[in-house]
């Protein structure tokens, strides 16, 4: 078996191929280009998945230390910085999940792609390249056996994040696909936006690696996990602090950049500027989940800083996890494009990730990671069909006649309606993935939700106070509602009623390389969340439960099924959900939305995403801008150069003066009398210069004559 | 060996000086060419005979003696090149004749 | 023994009478193609010194060199400057005189210094042939000597393309510098 | 090894100078051959000797002696070792590729460019190996007065050459006089030129106050070449001024003059007042870091940001060395800190050499096609310079940091060090890879290749009449880009080869202090 | 011939091995000076004749004696009845000498030339430089005949001479210096003694180049430019008769012979071949035997390439020496040169192998290079002839 271990870091590799054949050589030819992407995506899930099979049969010991590789990478005086490649239980609950839900959205994309492009689109095979580095990094990642290269996948992530959030921003805008120039303008700011507030993030999680490599000189997962390197960590004090916290409040730092979590959760929905499958495969399935893993991985850390001297470091994931969640959930009420819920909804499930595990527990976050991967991907990818069919719609009503030359957006979900009946199987996979999402049983959703409430509720409980937990509790309750409301407003948006528009009403099914994808993708949002059925007896618990054993401060037992958590939940939702669709399911255009006139000025506040925005722009970016335009002057026109400058010209003065002295006195009188006085002399001599080559030799050779006599006798 | 040194030397003295005397006589310049290669031949009689007479198990006289003949090699190729180009311009090899240089 | 003496004796005789006297006429001869001849006439008395001082590589040089190259070269060039060299013309310029003169005291001031000083013959033993091989004077040069070869080798080089820009006329006409080349 | 490595490396560039400056001007394409091959065998020797030194470069390898000046008891005296290998390689390499791309886009008075660029080479190639105080000195005066002429004469019009070119002479000039000052101080107590003799001998020693002074006039002169701010005003000017190659060659090793300077003089010279003074120093490093990076994005020329971000960059080598420096009392600094942030410094100058003469060779490429460098003036460049828009990329991420590229090792390794050794100083600098990403995404990236393309602003900047070379990057410049990318990507992807020898480099300089 | 001493001196005991020595030299001199030449003229003018004839299907001289056997010494007593002319201008003196000196200098290259085993004039050190040197006498000769005959064809044809003698001599050098190389000596006997397979057979190039060079250091058809008789009458002979031009015949059919024979020695193996060897008088006798078919072989190809070949241009005939066969040369150095220096195979057996691929590698590029350039220059004559219609 340990053979085909030694074959992991293939897995990042074959994309990682991939993405330098199509940049090198086929990057002119579309369909070749898409399928060496799909070919070394589909080698990697082959052989990820081979691999998910070889540790699950390798048994208990095997998913806890799990397999490792070594490479000596670094030299650093005289130790040398290794990086290397490990799986282990939680590896392989990832390398099932990853490759392939990446497959999948690459097949989607194939189509996606092409359509209303021209078909020679260059940007085609460009596509295909970034995804394909962006798996590799995703896969990178997760095979990673320390944070040198977990960090450099994180970051390559974050890189394809950036350019395929901006993928259109070299568009022109065109009538023809509903394109705007402010659209053009938005990709490429919502680019930008999004690298540099993860930049901050990764500046946070850079900065917590490199201190954690100064104190204990090593970033491999498993060597700081142990006892003593988590002591002598706890022992340094850092900023009035235990480093160990301070280092885990950094790496959290990290993990909320990418996992878009209060406060640097505002690049997320902006994103959705990018292709849907970008939105499906990055923004909601693979990339932002990494900040998650991320704590998962070092979860020691977290609670290592939460054991000793009170200092919260767990707890700050669980507020923020907690925040997160009712943030996003309730700010997806208020949204009118179709992506941007989706995005809202991704950002508060994964604020539900980080409560599971700010909780202590390991599993119930990455299985909510897993299964929430699956259906969101599904949601995104339906999502992109849905866009797709009334694209497709305003060509056709264009063509006809109707709604030419008026502008809108085809994301907008105001202007859909009843598309059921025009796309029947999107719609089947539209709401599984809702359902899904709501956490009906027994959708994959029900399962990992309520384990993470369940959780909660335990150590509430367990305690008896209004302690953190229980807060955590309610929020996630409170969540499952509003998300189960959002999504009821959405499905009655898009789904039922009437057209609102001639787009929608021409909308038709996308073609079956977008809705098999979607089919598959559905059938796991149904089934996947009994990998972890209490009733099955958690085997994703077993697999990747012990993976943090050597810490010896985590301590994952599987929480037993708890009726009343679910129970509770499983009403808010079914309630939230009739709500919201029966509010919604009759919307017509230019009416008043009913969550407006029941909340009133909460809904604008909702709708302007709590203003969160605005304040950034005011309180960070235009300071920057300002700052900077305030350092130059201070360099080019306030002090420093002009003070070069006057030191300039204060020699040029001086020199001034000393012309005139040295013109006036010394030139006249010594320089040029003694020049006379040779140019007299010279007038005289030259009359030596006959020009006759003989005439010197014969000086010559009487001058040698003289001077051999002399030196012979004399 | 039969003839003493100094004769050797002697003879190379003569022949330098009639070199010396063409050299500074001639009017014409081929002519003084000429004397110069007569200066460089009584030269390397003078190297080999003090080779063959004070260190004939050295190599520093005759390899001294071949490069000397490089060296008249090189100078009158480059010489009567000059001396061709004068003439080309000035329609004149007399040395007198040429004295741009003159005050 | 004597008679080797003698023969030798009777070389150097004939040989200095051709050197010498092919010399005078070099720098006293009318016509200048005849100079050049008689150039020919002293450098071949010259190459006979190497073959009695037992230098015969040396003497294969010499008439390599200086009778198959240098010597045409010249004739070459008396013969493209031919116009101005009419017959009768006077050779000799108006300093002459004080040139002899001076020629004269320097020969003078030399022979002297040359028997009056003792010289550091080198004994009987190594006086005998020193048959140097042609190969160890070979290894010579570019052994200890590599530098300054090398530098004779530019210097030629420098010499024969320096030649060829000077002796090239304006025009388009082949150059007649070509033919130093041949050394 | 007895051959003359260092002594070819240094002189076939000036040998190359004199046949250049004697062959005729008409014959530009012999010229620009020429130039170009002679640089080639100090690339190729570099490489080699590199190659070849890279495991035991601790010490001082391929040492040549020789008595040069007896009377000033001055010695040609040369020797390399794993921190000097990389710049000179670097310095061979850029100059290399400097002089082909000149091949290609210099017109007028092409001898005396290449002529002067190759007797640069010799200057700087000169500071690098040079192990005698007054060789030292003397080739760091070679190289300035080519620059100066490379600025002047072939600068743009519009760029004020002239003022920039006697701004960076006079400032360099005032620090390399005080410099030689310094130094003719050092020799007058120790008695030797010799710089890895000196350490031992304690230069200065008697004298706190003439040592402290000593010690400022050496950091002036390497401080104004870092450029450190507040010394760095001739930096944009001479970069902006300057034709493209001379940009690169300035940002690429010049300023590693400095940083060569700081590392290989004045640490071992004065490692006590170097201590001692290393906080104000890191507050420096600091206002360099981000004031430089400040600056770069309130800027709306190209060449001029690119030339702010050296500043910035810089200062993360400076933020490196004072992380060493500062700890040298501490007995035995936490897990090697003081050799990774040491490390980091030298690679970073390695790697800004490569990443920014990167940037400035892409610089000339947009602007050899339209003659502005006005970030507003361009935009959507992306689609309709594809090539130029992927290596312009990975040069820019290079530069901000991205992981698995050259930039970020080095930083990683300066932060790394620095974390452990001077926190607080960390923490603040910490804001600059922040900013830099902001001004470079921000003002390069999306200013010149995203947005909308307008054809119209297009036709106002570029004329086709005046470029003969494809629109997007012509094969000339990408094979000048190839190198300097390959080695990010090697740098970044494994930087074990690269550091093997600066480690043991800076592991027996510090052991030495 | 030292054989032939001891003979003498065993023989006739009052003999002392000096003297022997002297008699042995001065009488192999006169056979040298005296009779050689005029058999190789004699039968070399009518092999020449014959050959040619053949060659443009006619029969050649066959009135004096059978199959007209004697005709050279008809020629020979005609030129020699014939009224010597001696033109009212010349340089009296100089133009008496030319003659001698273009003879001597021809005849003075047998003294090197190892004809038999052990029969050698001279065996120098440097023998084969010593034929270079001596052939720069005869462009002297030619100098001379040229300038004293005071006559401008004549002059022209000096000219015309000495530019072809220099330019060609260097081909040659380079192709005696390859063989000198492998060789590794100057000395004639050394040369032979080295060719255990003949140089031809391994240097096959620097043989061609040898020839050809010979072919036109010589004077011969299609390199017979000195004495083109549509351009210049007959070069610097023009002015001369009787006596005086045959001495510049049989100087031209010395050459002829000592070239050969040289080609003979350098490439041939000189006079090796089976049972050849100095150890006995057949032996000798068999060396000289082959030493002449070789010879005899070389000039026949000679012959053969004249009665072929048509006369080229002087500026044509210039730029084949100068920018073919010196480079050729020049790079056929430099090859043989490593070959000789490869590590293991420079010094076993398999030089010999190295040495040939070495050449025709050599051959093959310059040929290469040269249809390039050949081709790249017609087609911009082409252009260029376009563009002037």
């Amino acid at each position: 078996m340990e053979f085909i271990f030694n074959l992991t870091p293939l897995i990042p590799l074959f994309p990682l191929l991939a993405f330098a054949i199509i940049v090198l050589f086929t990057h002119r030819h579309n369909r070749l280009s898409s399928s060496i992407a799909i070919g070394g995506i589909a080698l990697s899930t082959a052989l990820g998945w081979t691999l998910v099979l070889a540790t699950i049969l390798s048994g208990e010991h095997a998913w806890a230390e799990g397999w490792q590789l070594r490479v000596p990478w670094l030299p650093a005086g005289t130790t040398v910085l290794e990086l290397g490649f490990a799986v282990d239980g939680f590896t392989a609950a990832m390398l099932f999940m990853v490759p392939f839900v990446c497959l999948m959205i690459f097949i989607y994309s194939q189509g996606y792609m092409k359509l209303g492009q021209p078909d020679q689109d260059p940007r085609y095979a460009r596509f295909f390249a970034y995804i394909s580095l962006f798996a590799a990094g995703m896969l990178g990642l997760v095979v990673a056996r320390d944070l040198v290269l977990l960090f450099i996948s994180w970051e390559v992530m974050g890189l394809c994040s950036y350019l395929l959030i901006g993928f259109w921003s070299f568009r022109k805008a065109d009538s023809e696909h509903h394109i705007d120039a402010a659209q053009v303008v938005r990709a490429r700011q919502a680019a930008l936006k999004a690298f540099i507030t993860t930049r901050i993030g990764d500046v946070l999680l850079f900065s917590g690696i490199a201190l954690l490599y100064s104190y204990t000189g090593t970033l491999t997962f498993r060597e700081l996990f142990r006892p003593e390197t988590l002591e002598t960590l706890q022992a340094i004090s850092l900023l009035g602090m235990p480093a160990v916290t301070v280092i885990a409040l950094l790496v959290f730092g990290g993990a909320v950049g990418k996992s878009a979590q209060f406060p640097l959760h505002v690049w997320l929905p902006d994103a959705m500027e990018g292709p849907t499958p970008v939105s499906a495969l990055i923004h909601a399935a693979t990339m932002v989940a990494a900040g998650v893993y991320l704590v998962a991985r070092t979860l020691p850390l977290f609670i290592a800083g939460f054991v000793v001297a009170d200092a919260p470091a767990l707890h700050w994931v669980a507020v923020i996890g907690a925040i997160t969640a009712l943030l996003g959930a309730t700010v997806g009420l208020a949204q009118d494009d179709i992506k941007r819920v989706l995005a809202y909804s991704t950002i508060s499930q994964l604020g539900y990730m980080m409560m599971g595990l700010g909780l202590g527990s390991l599993v119930a976050g990455i299985f909510h990671l897993l299964t929430h991967a699956f259906f969101k991907a599904l949601l995104f990818l339906s999502a992109g069909s849905v866009i797709h069919g009334v694209e497709h719609g305003a060509h056709i009503a264009a063509h006809n006649g109707h709604g030419h030359g008026e502008h809108f957006s085809p994301n907008d979900m105001k202007i859909m309606g009843g598309l059921r009946h025009r796309m029947p199987r999107t719609f089947v996979a539209y709401l599984a993935g809702a359902l899904a999402l709501v956490g009906i049983v027994p959708f994959a959703g029900f399962w990992s939700k309520d384990e993470i409430l369940a959780e909660a509720f335990h150590l509430w409980r367990a305690d008896g106070t209004l302690n953190l937990p229980f807060w955590v509790w309610l929020a996630g309750t409170l969540g499952a509602f509003f998300t189960a409301l959002y999504m009821g407003r959405q499905l009655g948006l898009v789904f039922w009623g009437e057209p609102r528009h001639a787009a929608a009403r021409h909308a038709h099914e996308s073609p079956s390389s977008m809705t098999v994808p979607l089919i598959v993708l559905a059938l796991f949002a149904l089934l996947f969340g009994f990998v972890n059925a209490p009733f099955l007896g958690n085997p994703l618990h077993h697999l990747m439960g012990n993976v943090h054993e050597v810490s010896e401060v985590v301590h994952a037992e599987a929480i037993p099924f708890n009726p009343t958590v679910a129970g509770i939940s499983t009403v808010l939702a079914v309630a939230g959900l009739l709500l919201g669709w029966s509010l919604y399911r009759n919307y017509r255009a230019g009416q008043v939305e009913p969550f407006q006139a029941a909340l009133g000025p909460v809904f604008t506040v909702l709708r302007n995403k709590y203003y969160i925005d605005d304040l950034y722009q005011w309180a960070i970016i235009r300071p920057a801008v300002w700052l900077a335009n305030f350092c130059f002057n201070i360099d080019d026109r306030w002090i420093i150069d002009p003070f070069v400058d006057l030191v300039g010209a204060a020699g040029r003065a001086a020199s001034d003066i000393a012309r005139v002295l040295d013109s006036g006195v010394i030139d006249r009188w010594f320089v040029e009398g003694t020049a006379q006085l040779f140019n007299a002399a010279g007038r005289w001599l030259r009359y030596s210069e006959t020009g006759h080559v003989q005439n010197y030799l014969l000086v010559v050779a009487v001058t040698i004559l003289l001077l051999l006599g002399l030196y012979l006798y004399f | 060996m039969a003839i003493p040194l100094p004769w050797w030397l002697t003879v190379a003295a003569a022949l330098f000086a009639i070199g010396l005397y063409g050299v500074l006589s001639r009017r014409n310049a081929i002519g003084v060419l000429l004397g110069i290669e007569l200066m460089l031949n009584a030269a390397n009689i003078n190297l080999v005979a003090f080779w063959r007479y004070i260190t004939p198990q050295a190599l520093t006289g005759q390899v001294f003696a071949i490069f000397v003949i490089g060296i008249a090699a090189a100078e009158a190729a480059a010489g009567l090149a000059i001396i061709i180009s004068a003439y080309r311009r000035r329609r004149t090899v007399v040395v007198d004749e040429l004295d741009t240089m003159r005050w | 023994m004597i008679i080797e003496h003698a023969v030798q004796i009777f070389a150097f005789v004939i040989l200095t009478l051709m050197t010498l006297g092919g010399g005078l006429a070099v720098v006293t001869s009318r016509n200048l193609f005849h100079a050049a001849l008689f150039l020919i006439l002293s450098l071949a008395g010259a190459m006979g010194y190497y073959v009695l001082l037992d230098a015969g590589f040396l003497a294969v040089v010499q008439l390599l060199i200086y009778i198959g190259a240098i010597s045409i070269l010249i004739l070459f060039s008396i013969m493209l400057t031919r116009g101005l060299m009419m017959p009768g013309q006077v050779q000799r310029n108006e300093q002459w005189w004080i040139a002899a003169l001076v020629v004269f005291l320097t020969f003078v001031v030399l022979v002297v210094t040359m028997w009056q000083t003792v010289w550091p013959i080198a004994d009987t033993e190594a006086l005998r042939a020193p048959n140097i091989a042609i190969a160890q004077l070979g290894a010579a040069l570019v052994g200890p000597y590599a530098i300054p070869f090398e530098v004779i080798s530019a210097l030629l080089l420098v010499a024969l393309v320096g030649a060829i820009v000077l002796a090239r006329e304006e025009g388009n006409q082949p150059a007649r510098a070509d033919a130093e080349t041949g050394e | 090894m007895n051959f003359p490595f260092l002594t070819l490396i240094t002189f076939i560039p000036l040998l190359g100078a004199v046949v250049v400056a004697l062959m005729p001007g008409k014959h530009e394409r012999a010229l620009k051959l020429v130039a170009v091959l002679f640089s080639v065998p100090s690339l190729v020797l570099a490489l080699i000797a590199w190659l070849l030194s890279a495991q035991a470069a601790g010490e001082m390898q391929l040492l040549e002696e020789a008595v040069w000046i007896p009377t000033l008891n001055a010695y040609y005296r040369v020797g390399v070792d794993g921190i000097s290998l990389p710049l000179v390689f670097l310095t061979t390499l850029l100059t290399t590729l400097s002089l082909f791309y000149s091949a290609y886009t210099i017109k007028k008075r092409v001898k005396e460019f290449f002529a002067l660029f190759l007797l640069l080479e010799t200057g700087m190639i000169g500071v690098f190996v040079a192990l005698d105080l007054i060789l030292f000195y003397i080739f760091w005066e070679v190289g300035l007065v080519p620059m100066f002429l490379l600025i002047g004469i072939w600068g743009q019009p519009q760029d004020r050459p002239q003022y920039s070119a006697i701004k960076f002479f006079l400032y360099t000039l005032v620090g390399s006089v005080a410099m030689l000052l310094a130094f003719i101080a050092i020799y007058l107590t120790t008695g030797t030129w010799n710089i890895l003799q000196i350490p031992s001998l304690k230069p200065l020693a008697g004298n706190p106050a003439l040592a402290i002074a000593a010690f400022w006039a050496i950091f002036l002169a390497f401080a104004i070449k870092v450029p450190s701010w507040p010394f760095h005003t001739w930096l944009p000017d001479a970069h902006t001024a300057a034709p493209t190659a001379g940009s690169v060659v300035l940002a690429g090793v010049l300023l590693k003059l400095g940083g060569y300077g700081m590392i290989r003089i004045l640490l071992p010279f004065f490692p006590d007042l170097f201590r001692q003074f290393a906080p104000w120093i890191g507050v420096l490093a600091l206002i360099s870091m981000i004031y430089g990076a400040l600056v770069s994005m309130a800027q709306w020329d190209l060449k001029r940001l690119i030339a702010y971000s050296s500043v910035s960059h810089m200062g993360f080598f400076m933020l490196g060395l004072v992380a060493a420096a500062a700890s040298l009392d501490v007995a035995n600094p936490v897990l090697n800190s003081r050799a990774i942030a040491l490390n980091g410094a030298v690679l970073q100058m390695f790697n800004h050499g490569i990443i920014t003469g990167g940037l400035f060779f892409l610089v000339g490429v947009i602007y050899e096609r339209t003659h502005t460098r006005d970030l507003k003036a361009f935009g959507g460049l992306s689609a309709k310079m594809p090539v130029y828009y992927g290596v312009m990329l990975m040069t820019a991420l290079a530069s901000l940091g991205l992981p698995g590229l050259a930039g970020f090792i080095s930083e990683f390794m300066v932060f790394r060090g620095a974390f452990a050794l001077i926190p607080t100083y960390a923490i603040i600098g910490i804001v600059a890879i922040v900013l830099g990403a902001a001004y470079i995404l921000w003002k390069i990236i999306q200013h010149v290749f995203l947005g909308e393309f307008s054809e119209e602003r297009w036709q106002k900047i570029f004329n086709p009449a005046h470029w003969h070379f494809s629109l997007d990057m012509a094969r000339f410049e990408v094979i000048t880009m190839a190198p300097l990318l390959f080695f990010m990507v090697l740098v970044g992807v494994y930087p074990a080869p690269v550091l093997n020898g600066i480690n043991a480099a800076t592991t027996a300089l510090l052991a030495g202090l | 011939m030292e054989a032939l001493i001891d003979w003498l001196v065993t023989t006739f005991p009052p003999l002392s091995e000096g003297l022997a020595r002297f008699i042995v030299y001065v009488l192999y001199s006169a056979i040298l000076a005296f009779v050689a030449p005029v058999i190789i003229v004699v039968a070399y003018t009518y092999m020449e004749r014959k050959v040619l004839a053949r060659i443009q299907d006619r029969i050649g001289p066959n009135r004096a004696g059978p199959l007209g056997i004697f005709q050279g010494f008809a020629d020979a007593i005609k030129m020699l009845t014939k009224e010597d002319v001696t033109p009212v201008c010349a340089d009296r003196v100089v133009f008496n000498l030319a003659p001698i000196l273009a003879t001597i200098a021809a005849i003075l290259v047998f003294a090197v030339l190892p004809v038999a085993p052990g029969v050698i004039g001279a065996d120098l050190q440097a023998g084969i430089l010593y034929v270079v040197a001596v052939g720069a006498l005869s462009e002297v000769a030619a100098l001379m005949a040229g300038w004293s005959s005071r006559n401008k064809f004549a002059l022209l044809g000096a000219y015309r001479a000495v530019a072809q003698l220099i330019a060609y001599e260097i081909p040659i050098v380079l192709a005696i210096l390859v063989v000198v190389m492998v060789a590794g000596s100057m000395q004639m006997s050394a040369i032979v003694a080295a060719q255990d397979v003949p140089f031809v057979l391994v240097l096959p190039v620097a043989f061609l180049i040898f020839l050809v060079a010979s072919i036109a250091e010589i004077g011969r058809s299609p390199f017979d430019l000195l004495e083109a008789e549509s351009e210049i009458v007959a070069g610097f002979h023009t002015e001369y008769s009787g006596m005086k031009f045959a001495f510049f015949f049989i100087g031209e059919y010395m050459h002829l012979f000592a070239s050969a024979g040289i080609a003979t020695t350098l490439f041939l193996g000189g006079w090796r071949g089976p049972f050849a060897g100095p150890d006995s008088w057949l032996g000798v006798l068999l060396g000289f035997i082959y030493f002449v078919i070789k010879t005899t072989a070389v000039i026949w190809v000679m012959m053969w390439v004249r009665g072929t070949l048509f006369r080229i241009r002087i500026d044509h005939l210039l730029d084949f020496a100068w920018k073919f066969l010196v480079p050729l040369g020049l790079i056929l150095v430099v090859t043989v040169a490593v070959a000789l220096k490869l590590p293991v195979i420079g010094t076993s057996g398999l030089r010999w192998v190295a040495l040939l691929v070495a050449n025709v590698v050599t051959a093959l590029l310059m040929m290469l290079s040269v249809s390039i350039l050949a081709r790249r220059s017609r087609s911009a004559a082409l252009r260029e002839v376009a563009g002037v219609e």
